[in-house]
């Protein structure tokens, strides 16, 4: 399988490519050979800094995107034990979109969910991407209500471009069943803890992301829009994306700038690909904490904290002279 | 009409692709946008802006729509001085503060909501009525905030709450902070419905993502106006994705209702009595059970 | 349209017919003639009673089934006022084999809700003959839940063959939605109060039916099966259903012996057909008398008597000495 | 194995039609009713009657289940002399009370369901566990009050809930009695569930009509064994309405699966230590949260 690279990383490559070559066919003189390979090198790091230190918005969505990216499944099978997987809504399907189940995280029992694109083109299809329809939505809820009867910490795992924009979904209510489960994950006596790995798309995303504690990976994003759909209404042409990108503000410094997150997951160089381990010891250690904080307090804190924490996102002006002006105005009769 | 009868005759009206753009044609007499046909301007005014002729439903102000809804000189608004900030310096093709401006001139509004508490044949409710005109009727923070504090309102003076919605969705100039008044208003709601208060939500045209996947669809009683559009993706996108046109009437309040989404169909004209019906039926006021 | 006329009716039709081309014909002398009018008068109406007040149990199933029997509609266009229509499942869709809403009834606020056959064949195919499928079940549940919120008692008008035997009803998970409603019902913080109108089918009947009082009219019934699928079943052959129908004991006098309902509505003589006003009186004191009493009740009482309501049914036998030798065998370690 | 793989693995097998009258062969060897082929009986006893060759489940007795789901020596009975009466004086070809006498016989059984206490790897749960040889697991008045006492045992004591199903359905010789079974039990699984013991109900082949649609539907989690026929119909009974064949796999364990209506499928060899974690996940024990 060629492996998949970004725009912004072909020059990396070459280079990469070049030092192979080199490696390759050792013909030049020994000094001046091992002078060029160390040059190469050298070359090669300075320039995966210069490009990896500074990712514009639209390189990190790249990234989130990755197809080598790890997944849901991936971070389940390196940080919980005995998962038992918990399927279906119990009214119309099991969409695999969604995965979730009983797990050990360490000492505690949890309810985990998340989204789980698929990796190879079949489990893609079978994941659909990892974008949900209705019947995802509520199979979480269904999940949510458990992990609450039975006093179970929700951990979930975000990443989906969003909820599926299909016919059925529509028609099924992909509207109620987003609203309702932030409106469950609002209120539920339980702690839960959010953490956005890749994709965070729009309400599609919120639908499992209400929580006490919300953690980002560094190059995951979180947008009310897409770059590409926000570029489409804006200019007309998605292809001003990148610009889209930077305009929304939808990466996870800016979010934890805002403090709309708690945490920022560090990746290697160059962000995830294929692997966890690099990544494992610190998740490990932002759910441990958490959890350990969360699971001390009761129902009705854990669910006050979280409508505290909702309560006060938003930046407007009040202009309550205005306001005033108008009561007046209402009183004057005019 | 007896019942049985009454069944019968509100057959579904093979429901056809909301329009999303229509506004109220201008001058003495003028032609409908959806039936073309030659309408006189003040019986318009006078059936509530619906077309005589086809029963089109024009689009409202926020203004007109308190009016239609509440008794004469009854609507006390609330939180008026609240308006959006720019928290990212939005600029993509435009700014964020450009369109603000633009906005304010055109709908001669703060914001695309106006709150406040006002009677509906008597009985004291908080109303939230978005407009349409206001960047697309789009919830940034100062859209959520004025809602959330109307829905606080409303539970600190025991008030049944209707939201009228008329909305693209979330306001994208304010980045993830729009998509959290989806959370923050759901999860007002979510309090709101414990002490028992009855929301009704009025699906108007159009009602679109974050707002129909938030506080909209979260009512005890769900009405729309007829041939809305109603949805949660874009008809575009679905469109895009799909690789295939979408069906006639998808998406429309018919086709919301026959899918199960909401209560009932509701004609503008019928509006204020069957929401003032329902109040007396989820309040306990002079008819109470026990 | 042909009047519907059940087999064991055929005498009387016969004699009713007579009659009537007696009355077009007045052929014979003026005595004779009247006389025999007189005694074909006589006649049908011994007739009637003959066959109308020793109703076989099969023969009631006839009037519960019968074309022209008033269904859900015509008892709420009767009974009910300002009836407000709540529909759809807020899932899947709006199954109109079940019709739910707001109404007054006398001075009481009520959610009403119960299954509609329809009268003509558009109606029929609309409503699908009274058959619900899960998403019926599911509306119900949620209006059932909406009622509990707002305090509203619940009155359901049962009239249904069953629930929808279909690939999409299974599918869509009708058993789980019909134990849904068993489980909701019998929990129901208000008063619930249902009224068997003609076809009691099974669980897809029970469905609307846990109540706090059950109430039957003369002619309707209520089955654990269609007499014509325990006759499958018993002899292989449908044609015993009249058999099936008397074993199964399934008529309102039989239930009211066996105190599973609380009172019947008398019907006239020959059943109800096309008009409810012979016994909306009769429908109207009861439902009163039954509102009246439980909405003094507070709602883990009126949950409460519903549930030893259900405790106490069942005839089963108690074998207490052979419980006790199980138990001495198992200390013995037999 | 990793858990992606795990996830591959376990695909969901090509749902064939339930087989819904396999008993096991007789003899030292014999030939599997399901795929055909010769396989030894002490084989298939030990791998709890389970084909060794095509994963056929073998219909299990209830005490062959209780036999293997709890410790060995730990389960005690209760209400056992608990059995059915004639309320009906059911006589529709043969009578009820024949019925009764040859189902005794035939099963060796008293009724329909065991109920009684049982540790499942230490810990003690109330268990009830149907039959189908007593007159196809029918539930009557007397399965309906058993269960309902154990549910009502399991309150008292504080226990986990775990319910085998095996069933036709409602028990028709009962009539109304029967039918009511189902609604009895579930007010009584409501009741139960209050309390945040956890409840787990375990489908086997086949479970239908009357015990599909009350209790075993109710459960927090609920289990299927493979290629067990589950519904609320009959496949005739929909035949005969919908007036053409269903289709493959049609009410099957896997195809229940696909449609949401039950959380997993698991092989007989794995339910005892599913349903051991499950119950560690889902009560409080010694790897306690809090
Ligand atoms: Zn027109
Ligand atoms: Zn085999």
């Amino acid at each position: 399988m060629p492996k998949y690279i970004a725009d912004f990383e072909h020059p990396i490559v070459e280079l990469e490519k070049h030092l192979n070559d080199l490696k390759k066919n050792p013909s030049s003189t020994k000094k001046s050979y091992a002078r060029e390979i160390l040059r190469l090198e050298q070359e090669i790091d300075r320039l995966k800094v210069r490009v990896y230190r500074n990712l514009t918005p639209w390189q990190r969505i790249q990234l989130a995107r990755h197809p080598e990216r790890p997944q849901f499944l991936d971070y389940l099978s390196e940080l919980f034990q005995n998962f038992i997987e918990l399927r279906g809504d119990r009214l119309y399907g099991d969409d695999r979109a969604i995965i979730g189940g009983l797990a050990n995280f360490n000492n505690f029992r949890v309810m985990v969910i998340g989204n789980e694109k698929g990796r190879k083109i079949k489990d893609k299809l079978e994941h659909n991407f990892g974008m949900p329809h209705p019947s995802g939505y509520r199979k979480a809820a269904r999940l949510f209500r458990l992990a609450a009867k039975f006093h179970l910490p929700v951990v979930s795992f975000i990443d989906t471009p969003g909820a599926y924009p299909g016919i059925e979904s529509e028609e099924h209510g992909q509207a109620g069943a987003i609203a309702n489960n932030l409106r469950i994950l609002a209120g539920l006596k339980v702690p839960v803890i959010a953490i956005n790995i890749g994709e965070g798309g729009s309400g599609g995303a919120l639908a499992l992301g209400v929580a006490n504690r919300v953690f980002m990976m560094e190059n995951a994003y979180y947008s009310v829009i897409t770059p590409e759909g926000c570029a489409s209404i804006l200019w007309g042409d998605s292809a001003h994306a990148p610009e889209a990108a930077a305009a929304l503000a939808l990466t996870a410094d800016k979010l934890f700038k805002f403090k709309l997150i708690d945490g920022i997951i560090k990746e290697p160089l160059g962000g995830l690909r294929g692997e966890v381990l690099s990544v494992a010891a610190q998740l490990n250690e932002i759910l441990l904490a958490a959890l350990t904080e969360l699971t001390g307090w009761d129902g009705e804190k854990l669910a006050d904290e979280r409508y505290k924490r909702l309560r006060k996102i938003g930046v407007f002006s009040e202009d309550k002279f205005y306001e005033l002006a108008q009561g007046m105005r209402l009183i004057k009769g005019e | 009409m007896p019942i049985r009868d009454w069944f019968n005759k509100k057959k579904i009206r093979s429901p056809k692709q909301p329009t999303s753009k229509r506004t109220v044609p201008v001058g003495i007499w003028s032609k409908c946008a959806d039936c073309n046909k030659i309408i006189y301007q003040k019986e318009l005014f006078d059936n509530h802006f619906v077309c005589p002729e086809c029963g089109h439903h024009y689009r409202l102000s926020a203004w007109q729509r308190i009016k239609l809804l509440t008794d004469p000189e009854t609507f006390r608004e609330t939180e008026s001085g609240l308006s959006a900030k720019d928290p990212l310096k939005f600029k993509a093709g435009k700014t964020y503060a450009a369109s603000l401006a633009r906005a304010k001139k055109k709908s001669r509004l703060k914001e695309a909501v106006i709150t406040g508490r006002g009677k509906i044949n008597g009985v004291t409710v908080g109303l939230a009525v978005m407009d349409f005109n206001f960047i697309g009727g789009s919830m940034g923070s100062a859209v959520g905030e004025k809602i959330v504090r109307l829905i606080e309102l409303s539970i600190a003076e025991k008030l049944p709450l209707i939201i009228v919605t008329s909305s693209g969705g979330a306001r994208m100039q304010e980045g993830v902070f729009s998509l959290m008044q989806m959370a923050k208003t759901s999860a007002a709601i979510g309090r709101y419905q414990r002490f028992g208060l009855p929301y009704i939500s009025i699906l108007t045209n159009p009602t679109m993502g974050g707002v129909t996947a938030s506080f909209a669809s979260l009512a005890d009683i769900i009405i729309a106006e007829p041939q809305a559009l109603i949805g949660f993706a874009g008809p575009r996108i679905i469109e895009q994705t799909i690789k295939k046109k979408i069906p006639e009437g998808f998406q429309s309040s018919e086709s919301m209702l026959k899918n199960g989404q909401i209560d009932m169909v509701v004609e503008r004209g019928r509006l204020k009595s069957t929401v003032s019906t329902l109040l007396a039926m989820l309040t306990l006021g002079e008819a109470a059970n026990a």
